[in-house]
């Protein structure tokens, strides 16, 4: 097996180096973060057979075995989640090759290479703090792309991202002390394994400040006030990255937080509570929204608060949906995302509906891939969100809330309401007089990385074996908490006597 | 009252009443210097936290430069963990600081002006 | 088999003079109700051969032309399914719903031709015909049901044969209530006074008759003279018992008869307030009989 | 074929799928090329629908397909009709490859959708059946077009919500995806969700069986759709909503719910229930679409109130009310597609749907005028059509059960038929013709072509109803419900009568024979001009006065009271407090201030601290 330590390191090294690449010619250094993650997918896939196991492996660092020292803990639901991040990083790497950063432009793609780092190292790490280092990585690269392009709508959203995004974090440091504090380890599995002998209340604490502090990169419901600013003005393969890794590692770190570390079926089944609230909120909000970066910011809340219902259900059926749906929702929103950046380059840059109007009878094949993003939202065949959707409410229904089903349901039909909507703008046969014939640009590229995103929608939809049964057992990897515990610290606590 | 938990009073009430006014200055002040103080504050609120919960009353730094300390560092020694994780975390806390400045010089530079509640272009 | 066949087409001939007498009848009892003299009683037989031997009549296509055709057609084809005096012809072949059926090819053909000759007129009238049909039909499929589900069958022989013995055993005491619904129903359906706002000679001309003349005026009279015989016919049938030729015809003419008597003394209704009589009154009296028969 | 060895299941999926690419990717070379590989692929497709092996199913994701006689009927009607409204659509080359791609797409999974035997595949092919007519309706775009496009997905989303809602109850009570295993096990289920599962699912099926109160996007849907498409939207994929219908009412609930239920008249509540909603929806449509302006719009109320009739045959639940509602579903979709085919044709020649701006169209559109007549007659009832067959049925099954009142109301809405129906003929073909259209030509030869064709079952099932009875009667027996048995190749008989329709056909031509001896005994006749009418001396110089505008104003008056009762504004309600909270949500939440968000994360932890505190850990 590779080492998926590989997966920090390497595109740690080039990220900084990309100064260095600029130094040779400007352009190399658009190629730093392709070839990073270039290399990561690739290893992604070295890594996928293994992740169709149950097991867990923990990948030693400096040669002290865990609980002590600092491990990788590389499962199939840590592994799913990277699938995501690569898959997504991949084709907004590529993207960028014909992207015009905001200067300065070795600083963008260096924060960019960290960002995904960062999510990839959260969702990969085996210990706690450095859950929260990752966090941090990916947070603070996060806040600096959001603002990057230096005007004043990017300042202002990357300052709320910060003041909710710092603050969730340090709020995530005060839990990681209190447990440190109880238990005296930062291994998870070594928490995990102990926190049944700590003070519940100190548990709850813990768990209160977990939810608060990740919930932020999860886009939950009260603490999600940056997304559709952030989504609206930060660069579109930054916003992207936002929905495709950033909240996919927010969701990473509170399902494992909530099901490996606390393990408390009554806190987890909050998120079906703040599952519901998002998701309505998200939907609800981007009703009447008009400009569509805002409309699919808040379209991703709703859809992440539809994953978090899927994750609070807690059950085996219900986050195998789960995870399907970040899966597909990572990919589509990314689609669409992109999308939307070549559709603004016929406008001048406007995103609101009205000057898209009939942008679908001018580009049909850019309508088409918007189109197959938008289906596939809706959860709709062939296309890899229906599976994702179909599996999450059954699996729902299955482990025995069928109300919070029917809810999800309920807001899908306002989901259905908006995206139908503004497909009718795109096909409107009134043509806005805002649409250039031609982009200044040429599209080529961000062409050939749509479509990479369109056909994994449509490939998954045709033939989701491979795609259940990663899901499958990512799953069960996460419900399954002692194997995990067993897995990374077995030997030492075999060595200790006692299993 | 012993000096130990006399010592565990001082380091939690003050941490924490650094995290209240922390919290006090950012859900009331409207000014995005004091807002960024405010993050501050709780940051090393919080810092603050983190090494108390590895202080043990009467013992030294986990500095391994004695002999008896090389011998029995364990009962000599605080807990070197939480100050390396306050290491990291002081570090964190001051990239995100300045990034929050660097990103308030840019606020007061494109609107001219650092009151929260009037930095709404971005809204609904 | 023989004997059938010729009374089937020698029926509709004698069923056709005879409902040209009805009508000859019709007006010459009018007339003296209205204290006129009135034309002789075979005025209408007269009528039709003037009218077929007219040379020369106003033609707008070929379904202006087909319209009469089909109208006599569809009033022949139900007269075959009702059984006459005892004499079954194709009754076995179709129950009562077929023959509600069967009877609207009639109106409907007549009103594709009526379409045809583009006059304003003709349309209104055909609006007003279909109106007033809305208004009744609803009666009386009321009362049909309420036949139906008493005897329990649809079929007019069962029906006929279950009233056998008697004026007492006819149906028209047990379902008093849905024969008086159907006698209501039946004013429109002729086309008698207060019903007559289809025709309405003062106020659209004859309506659907408008533009028809000649020969299409006599077939419209055959028509006619026909639809009076079948939907009397079915009063008697479904309430009187049915009964030999002669009684069968007696019976009919004093269920036309009553027809006239309302007919000679009545103003006409507006069309909306007719629609709307007939889905209040007739049909609150027909529901109220329904339910009865529903329950006993 | 083709030396692959592949199962008919997957050589059809393959067909469709080749079929549908093919069709875009080369439809943009030639005008016809597309038609006429659409209508390759679905000849293809047909010969491979009669030779389906029973049984098939795909290992993973695991999908189960088979056919029987109730999916072989509906599946013969799908590509049957399919394949007419293709030809017809020779005459519309102006339709982009899009709209054929979508075309093919929506057959095959039409197709797919009878043969699924389990929940999964049944759902995905309801869905992607779904969002295809959402993409012809969409088309080339237009606001109207988006507005009726926008709703009927959303219904179209309701709908597969209750549907999906209802299969996962079923998956997890019975423990199987299947068919076969959720008829088995449901007797086991609780009864209370027995039950709910059932109304929704039929709650989910009434979307696109457009029953009331679900109904409200198919005046706009069908009033916007590409023309000739419409006359498949009605005719073929209304009945896939019957078929489900059919599939939860029969397959999964008559076999208990018949014994368990309360009755009243001999009938199970549930029965009664959807029978109450079938009369109302017939009734209350067929009232609508007396008042309608639009040709299209008429005739899509129409299809409301026909699709009513079929619910409440289904509702009656007795032999006769099966075999009557599966043979209305047959008859429906033939005559509908007639009639939609034919206001195709008519739009095309002239441009406009709406009555009042059309009228005398016989002069120049006879064929178009006679089909219109047969489609007419079928969808009237009137014997010798293939609609009388099935309205008799289900007026016997009606009153043999008992059914009074909701028969009164069927048949008031039959009466209706002849409003509406004579409305739709008088006002495009009889009357004054427009000055504008003195020059439109008849439709070309695929659009009445495709007329005689649809004609010729509309016919032959009226003359002979037999044929279909058997079918019915098969497809009774293999559910183990009740069948009609007594019939012959002309003959039906029930309980209350009998009707030999072979008979009844002869007897009219003989009729019409003595009329037309009537016709030829009198005087010649003289053509004359179309002004040339009686106007009681008022027009003394030729006048345009086609009656063609509010037809029934007077019945529209008297009618008021009933036109106000509206579901309609019940769904606008719902949609403007929506809209009202989502703007309160958007703008009160959202409000741009990033303090309020941090004061959201205090008070946040505030709740959770209480809400974990309530709960017991």
């Amino acid at each position: 097996m590779v080492s998926p330590i590989l997966l920090i390191a390497v595109p740690l090294i080039l990220a900084f180096s990309v100064p260095l690449w600029g130094l040779i010619h400007k352009k190399l250094e658009k190629f730093v973060p392709l070839i990073a993650f270039g290399f990561n997918t690739y290893l992604i896939f070295r890594l996928l057979p293994f992740a169709l196991t149950e097991r867990t492996i923990s990948v030693v660092i400096a040669n002290i075995k865990p609980p002590f020292g600092i491990n990788l803990a590389v499962g199939p639901f840590g592994l799913f989640f990277a699938l995501i991040i690569q898959l997504v990083a991949l084709a907004t790497a590529f993207y960028l090759l014909s992207y015009d950063p905001p200067e300065p432009s070795d600083k963008f793609y260096m924060l960019f290479i960290l960002l995904v780092l960062g999510s990839t190292g959260m969702v990969l790490t085996g210990d706690i703090f450095n859950l929260f280092v990752f966090l941090e990585i990916t947070s603070i690269s996060a806040y600096a792309l959001t603002a990057i392009t230096k005007t004043g709508p990017a300042a202002e959203a990357g300052f709320k991202y910060l003041l909710l995004g710092s603050l969730g974090s340090t709020l995530v440091l005060l839990g990681i002390a209190l447990i440190y504090g109880s238990l005296g380890t930062l291994n998870m599995a070594h928490i995990a394994h102990r926190i049944s002998g700590m003070d519940s209340r100190l548990v709850v604490a813990a768990a209160i400040l977990f939810i608060v502090g990740f919930g932020v990169e999860a886009e939950m419901l009260p603490l999600n006030g940056w997304v559709p600013d952030a989504y609206q003005a930060a660069p579109i393969p930054v916003v992207a990255l936002l929905s495709g890794a950033v909240a996919k590692a927010g969701l990473y770190a509170l399902a494992r937080v909530l099901y490996t570390l606390i393990g408390m079926p009554n806190i987890i089944m909050l998120l079906l509570t703040f599952g519901i609230l998002t998701m309505f909120a998200g939907e609800l909000a981007a009703l009447r929204q008009n400009d569509i970066r805002r409309l699919l910011a808040y379209s991703s809340i709703g859809q992440m608060g539809m994953i978090m219902l899927a994750f609070g259900a807690f059950g085996v059926n219900s986050v195998f949906g789960g995870v399907l749906q970040a899966f597909t929702h990572g990919i589509t929103k990314a689609l669409l995302f992109l999308v939307l950046g070549v559709m603004a380059l016929h406008t001048g840059g406007a995103t609101d509906m009205e000057s898209l109007r009939g942008f679908g009878r001018k580009f049909p094949y850019w309508s088409m891939l918007f189109a197959v993003g938008v289906l596939s939202t809706l959860g709709l065949p062939p296309f890899a969100g229906f599976w994702s959707k179909l599996a999450l409410i059954i699996g729902v229904i299955i482990d025995g809330h069928p109300t919070y089903a029917a809810l999800a349901l309920i807001a899908t039909f306002i989901e259905v309401f908006y995206f139908a909507r503004l497909l009718s703008v795109i096909y409107s046969s009134k043509l806005s007089p805002k649409l250039v014939e031609r982009s200044i640009r040429n599209t080529t590229i961000p062409l050939l990385s749509a479509t990479f995103l369109a056909a994994i929608i449509i490939a998954v939809g045709l033939y989701p074996n491979v795609f259940f049964d990663l899901g499958d057992s990512a799953s069960r990897a996460l419900l399954n908490r002692a194997h995990y515990i067993f897995s990374i610290i077995g030997h030492y606590l075999q060595s200790m006597g006692g299993v | 009252m012993n000096p130990e938990a006399l010592g565990k009073v001082i380091f939690y009430g003050s941490s924490i009443a650094l995290f209240l006014i922390g919290l006090y200055i950012i859900l009331v002040k409207r000014n995005l210097i004091k807002l960024i103080l405010g993050l501050t504050f709780i940051e090393s609120g919080v810092n603050l936290f983190l090494v108390s919960i590895g202080y043990v009353w009467g013992r030294t730094a986990p500095i391994l430069n004695k002999p008896e300390l090389m011998e029995t560092p364990s009962k000599l020694a605080v807990d070197p963990v939480p100050q390396a994780l306050v290491l990291t975390a002081i570090v964190i806390g001051v990239a995100v600081t300045a990034m929050a400045l660097a990103i308030a010089m840019l606020i007061y530079d494109k609107y001219g002006t650092l009151n929260i509640s009037k930095i709404k272009e971005l809204k609904w | 088999m023989t004997g059938q066949i010729l009374w089937a087409i020698f029926m509709p001939i004698l069923v056709i003079i005879i409902g040209l007498i009805y009508m000859g009848l019709a007006r010459k009892i009018t007339a003296r109700i209205h204290n006129r003299y009135g034309p002789p009683f075979y005025q209408n037989i007269i009528d039709v051969i003037k009218l077929f031997s007219k040379k020369d009549v106003a033609n707008h296509g070929v379904m202006f032309s087909l319209g009469p055709v089909i109208a006599v057609a569809g009033m022949v084809i139900s007269l075959l399914f009702i059984p006459i005096g005892n004499r079954p012809l194709l009754s076995f072949n179709g129950d009562i719903i077929v023959l509600l059926y069967l009877l609207v090819i009639a109106p409907l053909g007549m009103a594709l031709g009526v379409g045809e000759g583009a006059n304003p007129n003709g349309a209104i009238g055909i609006a007003r015909a279909l109106t007033l049909m809305l208004g009744y039909e609803v009666v009386l499929v009321i009362a049909a049901v309420a036949v139906m589900i008493h005897a329990g069958s649809a079929s007019f022989m069962e029906i006929i044969r279950q009233q056998q013995g008697g004026v007492a055993h006819w149906f028209i005491w047990p379902l008093f209530l849905s024969a008086l619904a159907t006698d209501i129903a039946l004013q429109a359906i002729l086309g008698e006074k207060p019903f007559d706002q289809p025709i309405a000679p003062h106020e659209i001309a004859s309506g659907p008759m408008v533009e028809y003349g000649g020969k299409f005026l006599g077939m419209l009279q055959i028509y006619h003279a026909i639809a009076i015989i079948v939907e009397t016919g079915i009063f008697v049938n479904l309430f009187l018992g049915g009964g030999s030729l002669v009684w069968w015809f007696v019976k009919s003419f004093a269920v036309f008869f009553v027809a006239l008597l309302i007919n000679a003394v009545m103003p006409r209704f507006r069309i909306g307030q007719a629609f709307k009589f007939y889905w209040t009154y007739p049909a609150a009296i027909g529901l109220v009989g329904l339910i009865i028969v529903a329950i006993t | 074929m083709f030396g692959i060895n592949m199962n008919p299941y997957e050589l059809l999926a393959a067909v469709f799928g080749l079929g549908a690419i093919l069709t875009y990717l080369l439809g943009h070379f030639d005008r016809h090329l597309k038609t006429w590989l659409t209508l390759i692929t679905l000849a293809l497709a047909t010969y491979i629908f009669l030779h389906l092996p029973n049984e098939y199913s795909l290992e993973s994701p695991s999908l189960l397909f088979g056919i029987d006689k109730l999916s072989w009927l509906f599946g013969i009607l799908t590509l049957g009709l399919g394949t007419i409204v293709a030809f017809a659509l020779l005459a519309y080359p102006e339709l982009s490859p899009n709209f054929y791609f979508m075309f093919i797409l929506n057959i095959g999974a039409s197709i797919f959708l009878l043969l699924s035997r389990d929940l999964v595949a049944f759902f995905l092919m309801w869905e992607l059946m779904s969002w295809t007519i959402f993409a012809m309706i969409l088309g080339d775009g237009g606001a109207e077009r988006g507005r009726a496009a926008t709703k009927y997905l959303v219904w179209s989303a309701i709908g597969a919500a209750f549907i999906l809602f209802a299969f996962a109850i079923l998956a997890k009570s019975t423990n199987s995806f299947e068919w076969s295993g959720i008829v088995a096990g449901i007797s086991q289920m609780p009864s209370g969700w027995r039950v709910a599962a059932i109304a929704l699912l039929i709650a989910g099926f009434a979307v696109k069986a457009a029953i009331m109160p679900m109904h409200t996007w198919v005046p706009d849907a069908y009033a916007e759709s590409p023309h000739p498409f419409t006359a498949f939207l009605s005719g073929v994929l209304s009945k896939l909503g019957i078929y489900g219908i059919f599939l939860a009412f029969f397959v999964l609930s008559a076999r208990f719910e018949l014994v368990n239920m309360p009755k009243i008249f001999g009938t199970h509540i549930f029965g009664y229930i959807l029978a109450w909603i079938g009369a109302l929806t017939a009734f209350g449509a067929s009232l609508i679409a007396i008042k309608q302006e639009h040709a299209k719009r008429l005739l899509a109320w129409s299809s409301i109130s026909q699709l009513g009739y079929i619910l409440f045959g289904f509702g009656i639940g007795s032999a006769i009310g099966i075999a009557g509602a599966l043979f209305h579903a047959v008859s429906h979709a033939l005559f509908k597609t007639l009639l939609f085919l034919i206001l195709a044709g008519v739009i095309k020649r002239t441009g406009t749907d709406r009555m009042a701006e059309l009228g005398g169209l016989i002069k120049k559109m006879p064929l178009s005028f006679i089909f219109a007549v047969v489609g007419g007659l079928a969808l009237a009832g009137i014997p010798m059509t293939i609609g009388f067959p099935s309205k008799w049925l289900i007026y016997e099954a009606a009153i043999h059960q008992g059914f009074i009142f909701t028969t009164v109301l069927i048949f008031a809405a039959s009466t209706a038929v002849f409003l509406y129906y004579y409305r739709f003929v008088f006002s495009i073909f009889l009357g004054e013709l427009h000055a504008n259209h003195q020059d439109v030509k008849e439709v070309p030869f695929p659009i009445w072509f495709s007329y005689i064709l649809i004609s010729i079952p509309i016919f032959w099932l009226g003359l002979f109803p037999g044929k279909a009875m058997q079918i019915f009667a098969e497809i009774a027996e293999q559910f183990d419900l009740p069948a009609v048995t007594n019939f012959t190749a002309t003959t039906i008989t029930t309980p209350l009568g009998s009707f030999n329709a072979l008979i009844v056909g002869l007897v009219f031509f003989a009729s019409f024979a003595f009329g037309l001896l009537l016709y030829f005994i009198g005087g010649r006749t003289r053509k004359v001009h179309q002004y040339d009418t009686f106007l009681a001396g008022e027009a003394d110089e030729p006048v345009k006065l086609h009656y063609g505008q509010r037809f029934f104003y007077f019945l529209e008056r008297e009618l008021k009271p009933l036109y106000r009762i509206s579901v309609e504004k019940i769904y606008q309600f719902v949609a403007e407090f929506t809209r009202f909270v989502a703007d309160q949500v958007r703008k009160g939440f959202f409000c741009g201030n990033a303090q309020a968000y941090l004061y959201y994360m205090t008070i946040f932890i505030v709740i959770l601290v209480f809400a974990i505190w309530r709960i017991k850990l």
